[in-house]
């Protein structure tokens, strides 16, 4: 995970910067830049483009996207925030707004921040120029687009147009965004890279003086002695995650926003001499990823909430079977089918308890794009050591989420896929009663001629099925054991900010930027809040309990609903275990990631 | 790493005889006169035959009567979950070409509540040996109706009498693409092994439905069949290609359509091999990609690979 | 449920009766019989019907019975417990063990208490006279029933001769049994029913005199004012009272121990005008049911663990699209396949959170055979009102043992299965947020001519979807809304024995006969144990904080495991609620039920 | 109570005319030119030309772009989970004999998730009209490969093109026993029409696969399906018994193997009846038993029914 290197300054600032916006400062170390337009309009190319650029210029940078609810078409939006500090969130308020369409102007121009600069196609959108709270910049982006590319593009190109635009404001480099356009549209045929190219300098010869008095620059912040930075959504981080931990099989079927972690690995995999299939459903998938397991490839299968329902008949056998397998959840809103395309926290219950009997399992959560990367590690790691399934949960907002981060030193991190195949001794056990289970995947030899059967039934040392009523105490606590075991081996997170106080807020998931940044602003303002992040949801870490005993209020914040007695998800776990009353929960369930100054709101007194 | 070059370190062929001794297991659990134990008899007799390298055979199986097979038999094995044995054999057959993948299971298991898997299985041929012990019954839950048992059959489920037309395992097969599909009975032990030999020498998604008696609770339901009772054992007459006038009218495997035909064949039916394809299978296609894709790459490190998509995304 | 009205004595004697079986007083008021053989003896027929007759006579009857784990054959308990004061367990230890076989002896006669009667087969058993622990009553039993049949029979009617022998030992109504006997084979050919009755003469003169100095006899004590006694196994209490509580349609799959509540319903339910259908799996049978439901007739869909564990999805379906369902789950030991023919109460995390988001439905159990009659009908009328899924948890052991209990007041009781199809008035809202959702089944005539959907996506008033953010906010809270509602309504559970003091046992599920004999015992010895059962667990009833508060410590009984924190299913989610650290657990996972002193053993100090 | 009586209650026809303007709910929410909004168009035809009592009609779906369906028609409606709605479905038609149960669905909520219960729910024969509309893609999730897809066919999850032989829709509903299967094409509005008053008044399962266009993920999927874009639409010459030698050669709708061999025909393939028969439905055997067994007990209230039963239990 990052560490804080500077404060993001416009955007910890807590009081809005007022008047007009060439008052701000030529230098800028971070900027929130929302695009609102139509999902045809090729928004989320101009914004990815945007934030690569960022990831190569060194900066910090996060996107936020929207996908609409009709099927193709319809209003979307793409965030970018770029900063030369730590980007945490994608940001409360945009700086600058580019409205597309009256809708576009009319639904966002509430989320510019005052002294914000509006830009907008003026062949499309009449804003109200009464509202004096704004920088108006109108341009004919449309028509200058046609114009420039010839009149046959229809509307296409004017994502790029405005991509020129906003480099010429911000003063960003042209040559490397033109060289990110020769690749992005490289491997088609040469006009269209040629089209591209001259909607950009269209866009970037514009003469934009003419409307505003400021050129902004952000400020050059080397991080020194730290490498490169990769650029690229949370999905992604998470399948490349997975083979760098040696994943090579997996199989899945189709549900937003999981699908593109399938997609990727469907693509890559045969490279690596592995292979993702495509199931009929949640049931084969899981399925299909044991027998991938069970035949010594720790595999991998996932889906969103409704396909992890169907899944937990057969995590509950990982469970029994002992069977390594990482099982990634991209939540999104529940219930049910609930909202495919919005974010939530809910099916944290799930993947704890969502299995008949008890049948322990392991549960980590990703902080942000990047942990995405790490997590999918940790999880083979744990998977691979205890022989259990692990959950991974992820959300839809960092599915789609965009962040550049330092480049994984990938040498020292590759996993061996390999299976062991050594032969297994005479009196070789399967399910040994002290020990942690180690299957001998088959094509093992078993020197004492006696070959395993892996089994769902309760079984003994040697999977024979059992009702022995010893048997059953015994094996359960063999279970839970081999989780009190890792839970040993979990570090205690730090806490971040002041180590002891008034105010812990505790996250988990992707609202570790949002908290992160609400005690940054908190500390600004003088309010000592400190924050801390669970990583690993179960086991939780031992000694969390010293950790709550130093401050006096605990409030965890949550995607998901305060539930029939105040609590949400991991509040819930937390006050089971601990019994600490001062643990209370801050949660929402509007579809959106918590915005800071809903978690200040929401914690300060 | 391929998934090829690692399991043909360990499988090389091993110099014990493969016995029926080495072959046994736990002692089954199955009620004395079940026809189940003829298809494991007759499942030794192939293994001995056949002298595959002991720990390359896997046997897999979903839940009921019949799916507690793998613990009979002893080989690496897993007993899975109710009805999803299909998906499970095919993550084994995929990523494992040393292995021989075996299946065994229920009526229940593989038409009712697994009979999706069935047909993506068969559809997507992927490589394996199934075997479907068919007592119209499920056993283990003790006398409910069973997508095969016909019309009339009084059980827990129906007391009066069934009254949902069964499944046709042959003719859901072939709709499916089973590229091998055949039928034999428990009671028939030569025919059940010929008929085992030919579906694992055949290279795709082989299935056979067995006849198989539970004589707890629907003992005598292959009375008729069993020719040992007096009953018929009708086989299926396969063409010689022989060129004989009397080939003539024997059956073409190869004819989607004729199998279809003689699968309306009343009970109990007629029994040998309805259809067999060679059609390429799911885990060579997926070799093949693979292959492709690597050949493409030259012989790069798994860690080469990845570095390479990260420079990309700087 | 059924209120104490004496305390059966030698049950509760704390100490040993010591000595000979002659020395016990002629008057009891409490036996234990168990019967061991293999499970194709019939000795479920012979028990079944001392239960019967005991259900006859006005006494309390509980039974217990083990399944082979072999699929059919192998050995086989069956126990009958049976007193004139109340019976809350199934007996710690037999007074009367009958053996028909070597093994049954072996692996039975530790269960024999001090005292009591060993009746053994003398053809097949040859018991350890040194023993002086209990008094031996040898009867050539295989022998004596070919005699008295004429060999023709094989092994068959040893049963019914041990029932003979049984009648004459307890001094029991003969005439009623034959009565008895001549109802259960009567539908079958007459010579069946005469070949039933010559056993049963046969055992029921044999001189008993010869070998037992001693007859025991039930004390008379009739329950005064009291209807009749009805006598069945949990599962036909469950499916007799989804009957009266209006269910006439339903869907399922089999699965141990659920099965005969289905093989009931498809029975039964065609005389009522309904249906019960085998669906091809679980996730078509809950489809079904849900099917049913939103055709108007409330509908009941079941299994065990595994079949639930496919059902979550639809599950979360009938939470968002409020469409009233029961699901009955007659656990058994899990995870996974587990120990099919074990009991468990391992299933309560899935009932409370097995489906993924926020997707609040109301959980009940069943305490004992009666109670599965009733809970069946609290269910339906929750359902109804709330027009939400209800899950009701029963388990193994309440599946198959046989009680009496009072005759139902079937006229007061019976619900009108009767959808509501009177038109709809104009400005009709499916979802409305203030209220609860009712919904118009199809063919009902909506008069503004605007026809409802149902769905599982997130909605509007009118059922349209909708990703709007306060607009999930608000319909997440109004589906928690209803659910806090309900637990207002709920009766805070009466505190059984002091009203508070030391030790409180919280129990759910199977566990209240046991506990309560506990606490019964205990008091015998002077300590002051307390108890309270939990029938409403998800919501819980509102209050239980007053109730722990006059106790010092909390102690939860509940079968299942201890968890990775160290607490049982139900503790786990007290604590979360209470944050009380005095809350905690024991818990036992040998997939057996509470011995009444393993409870005490467990909470005495 | 019988499920029978209730519902005739309300079931009354109503007198006001069922108009395309009362049937016409939310604006459909697919992409401008799709297939799905002329297979909404024939159905609001149909259920204009029939005048159904309008409460009585029911529209169900799973989950896909295609089972958006039930919110753009005016109905009492249904938007279940994926792959179930078939038994959603069963559920309504075998309780409420008095409802028409539509359900629409895509190819992969029909043929992949939920491909099981639609042979069982054939098998059994319960009285619904089905229309998949066929798309050979993944709609609402992007592009990924369906079970319809072809060989080749290039989507997200198949980079390099399908390798999987596809499902063969008509095979399946035959294999399964369905008792109304046919096939039309979005662009045929008259022939869909046609299709789909024909499947509402079989009584039994009726099934029409519909190939329905998907414009944003499979632009001109059907192109050569399509006669307006110069392709052919080829229908099946059903016999019509006029005893002429033209008749001869004629396809008869109530012959298995022929239909199965029509089957075969490549893509586009035929449009029309492939098959019907008439074989007895679930919901009638369910509701005969129902009634031997009520007429058997004579007209006892459940009250007295449940009683005797308790006292039997004494
Ligand atoms: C999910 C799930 N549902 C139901 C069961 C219960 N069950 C076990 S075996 C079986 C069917 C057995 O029938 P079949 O497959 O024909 O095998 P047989 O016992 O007849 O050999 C069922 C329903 C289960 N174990 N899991
Ligand atoms: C259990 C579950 N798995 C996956 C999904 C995601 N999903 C929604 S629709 C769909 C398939 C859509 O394809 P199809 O049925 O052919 O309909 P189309 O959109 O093409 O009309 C999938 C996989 C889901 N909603 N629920
Ligand atoms: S119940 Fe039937 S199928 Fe099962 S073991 Fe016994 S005879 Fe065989
Ligand atoms: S994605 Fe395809 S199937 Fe879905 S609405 Fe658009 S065109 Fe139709
Ligand atoms: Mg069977
Ligand atoms: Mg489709």
């Amino acid at each position: 995970m990052s560490t804080p290197s500077a404060l993001p300054e416009l955007a910890s600032a807590p009081t809005p910067v007022g008047g007009r916006a060439d008052l701000r400062p030529q230098n800028i170390n971070d900027a929130v830049i929302r695009l609102a337009g139509n999902s045809q309009d090729g928004i989320q190319t101009a914004g990815a483009m945007l934030a690569r650029l960022a990831g190569r210029s060194d900066q910090e940078v996060m996107t936020y996207m929207t996908i609409p609810s009709t099927i193709s078409g319809g209003p979307s939006i793409f965030q970018v925030r770029i900063g030369t500090g730590e980007v945490l969130s994608a940001g409360d308020e945009a700086d600058f707004l580019v409205a597309f369409y009256q809708h576009s102007y009319q639904d966002h121009v509430g989320f510019l921040k005052e002294g914000g600069i509006l830009l907008y196609d003026s062949d499309h959108v009449q804003p109200d120029l009464n509202d004096r709270r704004f920088v108006y910049c109108g341009v004919a982006i449309t028509g200058l687009t046609v114009e420039a590319l010839g009149g046959t593009a229809k509307d296409k190109g004017k994502n790029i147009f405005v991509l020129g635009l906003i480099a010429a404001i911000f003063h960003l480099d042209a040559e490397k965004l033109m060289g990110l356009i020769r690749e992005r549209f490289g491997g088609k045929n040469e006009s269209i890279v040629n089209t591209a190219l001259m909607a950009f300098q269209a866009g970037y010869s514009y003469p934009v003086g003419t409307l505003l008095s400021t050129r902004y620059e952000f400020e050059a912040r080397p991080k020194t002695g730290r490498p490169g930075q990769v650029t690229m959504d949370g999905n992604q981080a998470l399948a490349y995650g997975l083979i760098a931990a040696g994943v090579r099989y997996g199989a899945g079927y189709p549900i937003t926003p999981w699908s593109t972690v399938m997609e990727i690995l469907r693509s890559e995999l045969p490279k690596y001499g592995g292979l993702f299939v495509q199931a009929e459903d949640e049931l084969a998938a899981v399925s299909l990823a044991l027998g991938f397991s069970y035949s010594g490839y720790l595999a991998v299968t996932g889906s969103a909430g409704p396909g992890i329902s169907l899944k937990t008949e057969a995590i509950g056998w990982a469970s029994m079977a002992e069977i390594p397998l990482l099982v990634v959840n991209v939540q999104r809103g529940g219930p049910s089918t609930g909202l495919p395309t919005n974010v939530e926290q809910s099916d944290l219950y799930q993947a704890v308890f969502g299995s008949h009997g008890d049948s322990p399992r392991v549960v980590l959560a990703a902080a942000n794009v990047e942990d995405c990367f790490y997590v999918a590690l940790e999880a083979a790691r744990i998977a691979r050591k205890y022989s259990t399934p692990v959950l991974i949960l992820s959300d839809g907002s960092l599915a789609t989420r965009i962040e550049a981060f330092d480049e994984p030193d990938l040498k020292s991190i590759m996993q061996d896929p390999q299976p062991d195949f050594t032969p297994r001794p005479d009196g070789y056990e399967p399910y040994p009663i002290g020990g942690i289970t180690k299957h001998a995947p088959p094509g093992t030899r078993m020197m004492g001629g006696k070959y395993p059967v892996v089994t769902g039934l309760e079984h003994d040392e040697m999977g024979h099925p059992t009702g022995r009523p010893a048997l059953h105490m015994a094996m359960t606590a063999k279970r839970r054991r081999k989780l009190k075991q890792l839970a040993e081996e979990i570090p205690l997170p730090e806490v971040y900010g002041s180590p002891e106080g008034e105010i812990l807020i505790v996250g988990w998931g992707s609202t570790f930027g949002p908290i992160r940044e609400a005690v940054d602003r908190a500390k600004a303002r003088g309010v000592a809040v400190a924050s801390l992040h669970l990583r690993h949801l179960h086991p939780l870490p031992n000694g969390l309990d010293s950790v709550f005993a130093r401050f006096n209020r605990i409030i965890v914040a949550e995607m998901n609903d305060e539930g029939l007695y105040g609590f949400g998800q991991l509040a819930t776990l937390l006050r089971a275990r601990f019994c600490d009353a001062k643990i209370r929960s801050l949660t929402k369930t509007d579809g959106l990631t918590f915005r800071v100054k809903e978690i200040l709101q929401g914690v300060l007194p | 790493m391929s998934a090829e070059d690692s399991p043909t370190l360990v499988s090389t062929p091993v110099s014990e005889k493969l016995t029926k001794k080495a072959l046994t297991a736990d002692h089954p659990t199955w009620c004395p006169g079940c026809g189940d134990f003829a298809v494991l008899a007759a499942f030794y007799k192939v293994l001995e035959r056949r002298q595959l390298p002991h720990e390359n055979i896997v046997t897999l199986a979903g839940i009921g009567c019949s799916s507690r097979f793998p613990y009979f038999v002893n080989s690496h094995g897993a007993h899975f979950i109710h009805g999803r044995a299909v998906p499970l054999a095919s993550g084994v057959s995929l990523a494992r070409p040393d292995l021989h993948v075996f299946l065994f299971g229920g009526d229940g298991d593989g038409f009712s509540i697994g009979g999706n898997h069935l047909d993506h299985g068969a559809r997507k041929n992927i490589r394996m040996t199934y075997v479907i012990m068919d007592n119209f019954v499920y056993g283990l839950t003790k006398k409910q109706t069973s997508p095969t048992s016909p019309v009339g059959y009084k059980s827990k489920t129906d007391p009066t009498g069934a009254i949902d037309q069964p499944v046709n395992p042959i003719k859901k097969l072939l709709a499916a693409g089973a590229t091998f599909i055949a039928r034999t009975h428990a009671t028939q032990i030569n025919h059940m092994i010929q008929m085992t030999e030919r579906a694992m020498d055949h290279d795709g998604f082989s299935v056979i439905e067995c006849l198989s008696e539970c004589v707890e609770f629907y003992p005598g339901a292959f009375d008729p069949a069993n020719p040992r009772k007096g009953g018929e054992f009708k086989l299926i007459d396969e063409k010689k290609w022989d060129g004989t006038p009397e080939d003539e009218v024997r059956h073409d495997v190869t004819d989607e359509i004729a199998a279809y035909r003689l699968a309306n064949v009343p009970f109990p039916g007629l029994f040998g091999v309805f259809f067999e394809n060679d059609r390429p299978t799911k885990n060579a296609f997926e070799r093949k990609w693979i292959e492709t894709t690597r050949a493409r790459l030259g012989s790069p490190t798994d860690l080469e690979i990845l570095q390479k998509t990260f420079d990309r995304m700087k």
